[in-house]
């Protein structure tokens, strides 16, 4: 299959064309625009709605309205945009509507910069908005990963009837790299026979993200958690590499996961025992996979580009069975190879030592 | 195993970005693994923009690199900027035409290609400087071979003019034969 | 014809030619050197002849130019 | 015997959860005849607000969505992009669509979007319990503005109608009461007339309201619809604000 | 000190206005209108400003700017109301700006419905917004406390330059109950000599919330984490209750706690070896006390009206030294006493002894 | 030598950080220079946008405060109401104030909000690279219609000084447009009017002020100009769109 | 003088007697029993004088009145 | 050990929250520990309200109860949705002016107080029944003593003017009178 360079928030664009994505609803903000430039011209030669809405309020709201008609729809946003999606999102969650919602974060808090950062984490994974809701979110590494979990993030939309965050960064928006178009195959889907579309000569139907009556809305929120926890069990995922019985365990996820692929590699080089586990589903987190892999390791190294997010999660899945420690940059800073090779060697001859 | 760190630094305008993404798919061509990284945003309000290729063997990690092994300048304030953060060892390109400083660091390999007056000289003064520097880039020092550049160069210009591709390939020469032929 | 004076940025100017539109005597062209900014400033040619009108710092919008008259 | 009148099919045989002599009902009822009679019922989506009115979707018999407060356009602009041959309609309260809600539906208007906008204007948060909306009016007294709106502090009583006339993509947007009968006939031709711009494609239609609330106001059901007539309207002048001409297309 | 029998609404609006906050800006929201209702006729009284303002999103800017000036200001909302004001906190945190916001919480998620609940836990405490931020969160569980925490909530953000999120629920807030308003003592604050007020014959300022540098910001960001860390140094606050040496330990925030204590006493009463652990501030969270008190202890039960959000504080506080139990309702359904002693004698019947 | 053109005191002396050809350096000279004028700076305090004009705090010598995109009207609300002798202004770009802060804007005006704004209206999103604004001409490329703005996609150029005018709480409106010196005199004296509107405390106060955006629109300064005068223009007349008579309240 | 019937949903009817006042022939008044939702709903006391007009239904928010005519 | 449960319920407008709060001010006086909780929200715009008052010698935890000790139900609505819930042995007063329907639970003790009909007889049909229910409630079970109501009546009507004190006062005694006597 042919390869073509293309910039991650093109591919993240075609893929979404390719996964079915007819309405896309949008405002712009750097590190992202790429994404809806590409959309204008792209959409409407598929015979879909591009969109510019007036803010990313109205966009998630838009998202909100095409996705209640059954409809493959998505929005893309960066960091402040995407707090001003979150009651949308909470809405979107509580009335179960499948969406694609990409975040290429940038350096925050407020309006901050943008340059690539992962300081969203917490908000994407535990639930910006209020009650308890979750998103699925796909944490992807690389541009043809992205493009890849474009696909899987419309198909375990519709599966779970749940909106999806796609957690990138500016550096994947940004960067090109070979990619392919690989379209997957994925088992067939239940129809949407939920959908709004006018009823018909049948049943009307509704959708709406209220239940003044406590006991209705505790079971929606039951049915919810049993979604999450079936999520759980059945779609964490994650990525290994390097030494199959590591010293240090290496943890990061996006674009710091393929930064400490090259440590992994560097650093068994230079003859360290290294190894390296990347979440790729944040949510679902691979507790349980991270649990398992952290057996018999002296330590963690946890590396964010954030102040410790990701960690807290490593933190639950480790019960602390095993010293984590943590690296991190935030603010666009990228950390370096080298610099968390130092890290490393310092906390084999320091910290875990003692 | 092939490992280059390449930036390209200049203002807007003269086709840096482009530049870098021909090198990265000429690289894609020969079947390495390769990234682009540009510079984005508000920086290039002010004029001037910069992007990483990084082109490899292995699987790319950071798409940026702090201490690039190449590095074109194509103006002064980028010279100024970045000339100093070259690998010792590494090789500084500079478009003389535009850099009236001169390096002052004794640990680089310096390649200087007035780049501006060659294209005024051979080529009408078309804004291909971009190309004549990579012309001279490959001559130098084969990061890919020369004819993935012009198959990439094709790729690029894909539903462009013609007269386009055929301007910049004649542009490649001109980099390339300053290099052989003398610089 | 008054005497006139017209001071220019050169660090500030980025030769935008706003100015050169809107010298009535037509008295501002750009420049072929650049400034350590990158741009190429604009220059009088032939401050003789400026009628100290003040249009072209009224429409510079890096506001690079100031004039003077007796 | 002939009917005179009897309960329009579409609006579902079940009593209304609002106020005694809240009009929220009575507006409800005229979306309802004007879809029976249209015919549209089966292609029709309405929009509900966050409000008094949130329950719309239990009452009138087309398929609903209902999101965030405020947001109906929005939701509504999602839904007819997604759908175009559907009739789409939202039905919103003055805190909705003309306190958080601006945004939303100015750029609605502006874009010339294909939905039909309902706004009922009760100059009050009624839901929340009666605290000041953008159209209150200049003195009246609410659980926000205990000394009655005093403009130098709270603004002005605020005229979407108007606001939205001024934009080009708007092509109908009409104001109405419902305190006499030849008001409410004189609604229904508006309410008809906007779902007609919207089937022709003409553009972004409106209908504002106007609308007791009773419960909030502190008065009686007699005693509100008497204060609507009299100061809101003079206020909120009843009429066609604006009425933009067909264009070529055809009509549905 | 007379005791006055006051509603929770009513009684932080009082504290606040007692505690110096001359400017209020905020949007209708059940369960928490009283606050506003209050204000719009108390603030006039003293030369203060009401201000209902259009939106959410809008009020939290004008915090922003009021803050900005050096005054003391607040506002209240609940759940859908709090997410819209999520990249107004972030830009809050990132200026620096003091501010008290209130959070008298509801079912959700989405609209939900206007009852009691807790699950805004995670947006409050972990972010909702994007960036690396924090609030400082404190949650009462009397009107009395409610009043108390309110001045210490105005004192706590102008000593750390912090925004303060007070996370009530809807029964807190509509309940009456005895409280006296006792001025609280402070130690005096710094000056804000960071206010913008005009030039004046001075030297000009400015406050902003971003900074196009990678360097510049992340050394904002690392200089936020230095007084988080100080404020779980010093900010960190609980309270206790109980048997000194329980068998298991209850804990619980807010409403939830002061539930939790009638089970406490009630199990005493049947003999059960119970205390409680109740954080009053969630952000920071009193993470070495709990580990302190989790020792010995056979296990937690941690009772919340979501389903397990403060849960991963304290899975993160004991560190797998003690097994974490989870009880939760959520939607505005309330645990009642009963119900959770009889999960009490659950634990202690099978899980535990087994 | 008598002074004829001096860069004033109040615009910092440092270079702009605007593209070639920009307005948005000569609009912030204006202002500075009205400002330096009125003897105002030492109690001025300005609010700045998020857009190309985001380091405006670096430029004009006053107090400034800088928050989210598009919520400059609250902030500056919020300062004015907690020091209501100071005077605020604001400077926003279209996507800042038409777009994502229609709301605010809308609203600071209906309440008479004693602030004065300015608003940039390029056509188009500069800092973010070239998508369409509310205010992007039919027809007119962006990166977002790559075709030209279609209203049946995206709606009509927005005019918001319009649709502030209808609001009771605003007291003066003009659009400028700074391509000529003619034009600068004049727009210098509506930037003049609408400051003195707000320390009269007639009302809430705006100057529209068109400006170039040659960068995405992708011409030469010169162009660029060109087309302002003979596209926008058309559009978006110039002039004071509301002047509301002085009310008995003392001058400054 | 036509025939008219006026029937009235007693359970839908809040008793707000918005009705009664538009009744031009003042046959309509509140009842003193109330309904199962605690309201008391409007009577006719006439229905003889009813002119089958159908302003009650009309003006009635709860859409609790049907009008019928010969 | 004192603690009561007391749950009142009826139309808005019946001074069903006035009611409860009076008896919590009441407990307050007397240096107990109180609670006031109502209904909120939409659940009144069907024209309904209740709220749930704790009068105890202990901290209050929950602030609501799923089993009152007592409960008043002042009309029919408010009547079949309570009347269940009332703990066993518990008190459930009924408005009989407004409540037909008979109870048909065994465990309860009922008291019947037509406080509509006495308000009619005794106070010229003032709207006063809350007040009546009251003296009602505490002549058959003293959860307050009769005068700390009199000085929470006082304390709740502060600022109000002094004749509707002296109404709520005689309303009291009514209610009062009507159990002493012979309910
Ligand atoms: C984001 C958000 N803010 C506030 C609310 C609370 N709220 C619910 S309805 C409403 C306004 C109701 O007034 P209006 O729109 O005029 O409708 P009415 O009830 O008068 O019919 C408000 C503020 C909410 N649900 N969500
Ligand atoms: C919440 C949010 N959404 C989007 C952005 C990205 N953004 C920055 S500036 C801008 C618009 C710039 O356009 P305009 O306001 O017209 O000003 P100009 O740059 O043209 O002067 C946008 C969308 C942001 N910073 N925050
Ligand atoms: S002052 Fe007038 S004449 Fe002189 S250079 Fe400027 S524009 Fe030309
Ligand atoms: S207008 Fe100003 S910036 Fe432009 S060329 Fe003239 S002096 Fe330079
Ligand atoms: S509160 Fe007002 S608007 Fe709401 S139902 Fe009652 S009368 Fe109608
Ligand atoms: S992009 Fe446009 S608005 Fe921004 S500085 Fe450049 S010319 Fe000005």
């Amino acid at each position: 299959m042919e390869k073509i360079l293309m910039r991650g928030n093109e591919a993240v664009a075609e893929a979404a064309v390719r996964a079915g994505c007819r309405l896309y609803f949008g405002y712009p903000i750097t590190p992202q625009n790429e994404i809806s430039e590409y959309l204008s011209l792209r959409l409407p030669q598929v015979g879909g709605v591009f969109l510019q809405a007036e803010s990313e309020v109205a966009a998630i709201h838009m998202v909100y309205g095409a996705a209640a008609t059954g409809a493959r729809v998505m929005t893309s946003s960066s960091g402040p945009g995407v707090s001003l999606m979150q009651e949308g999102l909470s809405c979107l969650a509580a009335a179960e509507l499948p969406c694609v919602v990409v975040n290429m974060s940038r350096g925050g808090p407020g309006v901050g910069n943008i340059q690539p950062a992962q300081s969203d984490y917490f908000q994407a994974v535990k639930g910006g908005g209020h009650g308890d809701y979750r998103l699925i979110v796909l944490a992807p590494s690389t541009v043809q990963e992205l493009v890849d979990l474009t696909y899987r993030a419309f198909y375990l939309a519709d599966k779970y009837r749940n909106p999806v965050e796609i957690l990138g960064d500016g550096m994947l928006g940004q960067m090109m790299e070979p990619v392919t178009f690989r379209e997957p195959e994925f088992p067939p889907l239940p129809p949407k026979d939920w959908a709004i579309r006018g009823k018909g000569g049948g049943h009307r139907k509704w959708i709406v993200c209220l239940d003044l009556d406590p006991k209705g809305l505790e079971e929606l929120n039951l049915k919810l958690q049993r979604k999450y926890r079936l999520l759980e069990e059945q779609e964490a995922n994650y990525d290994t590499f390097g030494d199959p019985e590591p010293e240090i365990l290496l943890v990061g996820f996006g674009t710091v996961g393929r930064i400490l692929k090259s440590v992994v590699r560097e650093g068994m080089r230079e003859g360290l025992k290294l190894a390296l586990f990347r979440p790729i589903t944040l949510f679902p987190f691979p507790r349980a996979a991270l649990f398992e892999k952290a057996k018999g390791v002296k330590g963690i190294l946890v590396v964010e580009m954030n102040l410790g997010q990701m960690l807290e999660d490593v933190e639950l899945a480790v019960r602390g069975k095993v010293p984590v420690f943590f690296l991190g940059h935030t603010g666009g800073v990228i950390p370096t190879v080298s610099e968390i090779l130092e890290h490393v060697h310092g906390l084999l001859r320091e910290e875990i030592r003692v | 195993m092939k490992h280059h760190e390449i930036l390209i630094a200049g203002f807007g305008g003269q086709g840096i970005l482009f530049l870098g993404r021909v090198l990265a798919v000429a690289g894609m061509l020969e079947g390495h693994e390769v990234s682009w990284y540009p510079s984005y945003g508000p920086e290039m309000r002010g004029g001037t923009a910069n992007c990483t290729v990084i082109i490899s063997d292995e699987e790319i990690g950071a798409t940026i690199s702090d201490r690039p092994g190449v590095c074109i300048v194509m103006n002064e304030p980028s010279f100024f900027r970045f000339a100093p953060t070259v690998q010792p060892g590494g090789l500084l390109l500079v478009n003389t035409s535009l850099v009236r400083a001169k390096c002052e660091r004794e640990d680089l390999e310096v390649l200087s290609v007035p780049a501006n007056d060659l294209a005024k000289l051979y080529l009408d003064g078309a804004e291909v400087t971009n190309t004549i520097i990579l012309g001279a880039l490959l001559a130098w020092r084969p990061i890919v071979q020369r004819e993935s550049a012009e198959r990439a160069l094709a790729e690029c210009l894909r539903g462009k003019r013609e007269k386009l591709y055929t301007l910049n390939l004649k542009a490649l020469e001109v980099g390339w034969e300053f290099v052989e032929k003398g610089a | 014809m008054p005497r006139a004076r017209v001071v220019i940025n050169r660090e500030f100017c980025k030769g935008c030619a706003l100015c050169t539109y809107a010298c009535p005597r037509g008295i501002l062209v750009i420049s072929r050197d650049f400034n350590s900014r990158g741009y190429y400033p604009v220059m009088v040619t032939d401050e003789e002849h400026c009628a100290g009108c003040g249009f072209c710092a009224q429409v510079c919008p890096d506001v690079a130019i100031a004039v003077y008259r007796e | 015997m002939k009917v005179v009148f009897e309960r329009p099919k579409t609006l579902l045989e079940k009593p209304f959860t609002y106020c005694p002599g809240c009009h929220h009902g009575l507006a409800q009822r005229l979306i309802a005849e004007v879809i029976e009679e249209l015919d549209i019922a089966d292609r029709t989506i309405g929009v509900g607000p966050i409000g008094c009115s949130v329950y719309i979707y239990e009452f009138i018999d087309v398929d609903f969505v209902v999101g965030a407060h405020g947001r109906a356009p929005a939701i509504a602009t999602g839904i007819k992009r997604s759908l175009p041959d559907r009739i789409v309609f939202s039905y919103q309260g003055d805190g909705d669509i003309a306190a958080i809600g601006t945004a939303e539906i100015i750029h609605a208007a502006n874009r010339g979007e294909l939905i039909t906008a309902f706004f009922v204007n009760n100059a009050v948060f009624g839901m929340t319990g009666g605290q000041m909306a953008p159209t209150t009016l200049l003195g009246q007294k609410t659980k926000t503005t205990p000394l009655g709106r005093d403009p130098q502090v709270h603004g002005f009583p605020f005229r979407l109608g108007e606001c939205l006339s001024v934009l080009e993509g708007s092509a109908y947007i009409a104001r109405v009461a419902l305190t006499r009968p030849q008001f409410i006939r004189q609604a229904k031709e508006c309410i008809r007339k906007a779902f007609l711009t919207q089937m022709e494609g003409r553009g972004f239609s409106l209908v504002e309201i106007l609308s007791p609330c009773p419960t909030n106001w502190g008065m009686s059901p007699k005693e509100a619809v008497d204060w609507l007539e009299e100061k809101m309207i003079p206020y909120f002048p009843l009429g066609e604000l604006k009425v933009k001409g067909c264009d070529s297309r055809e009509a549905p």
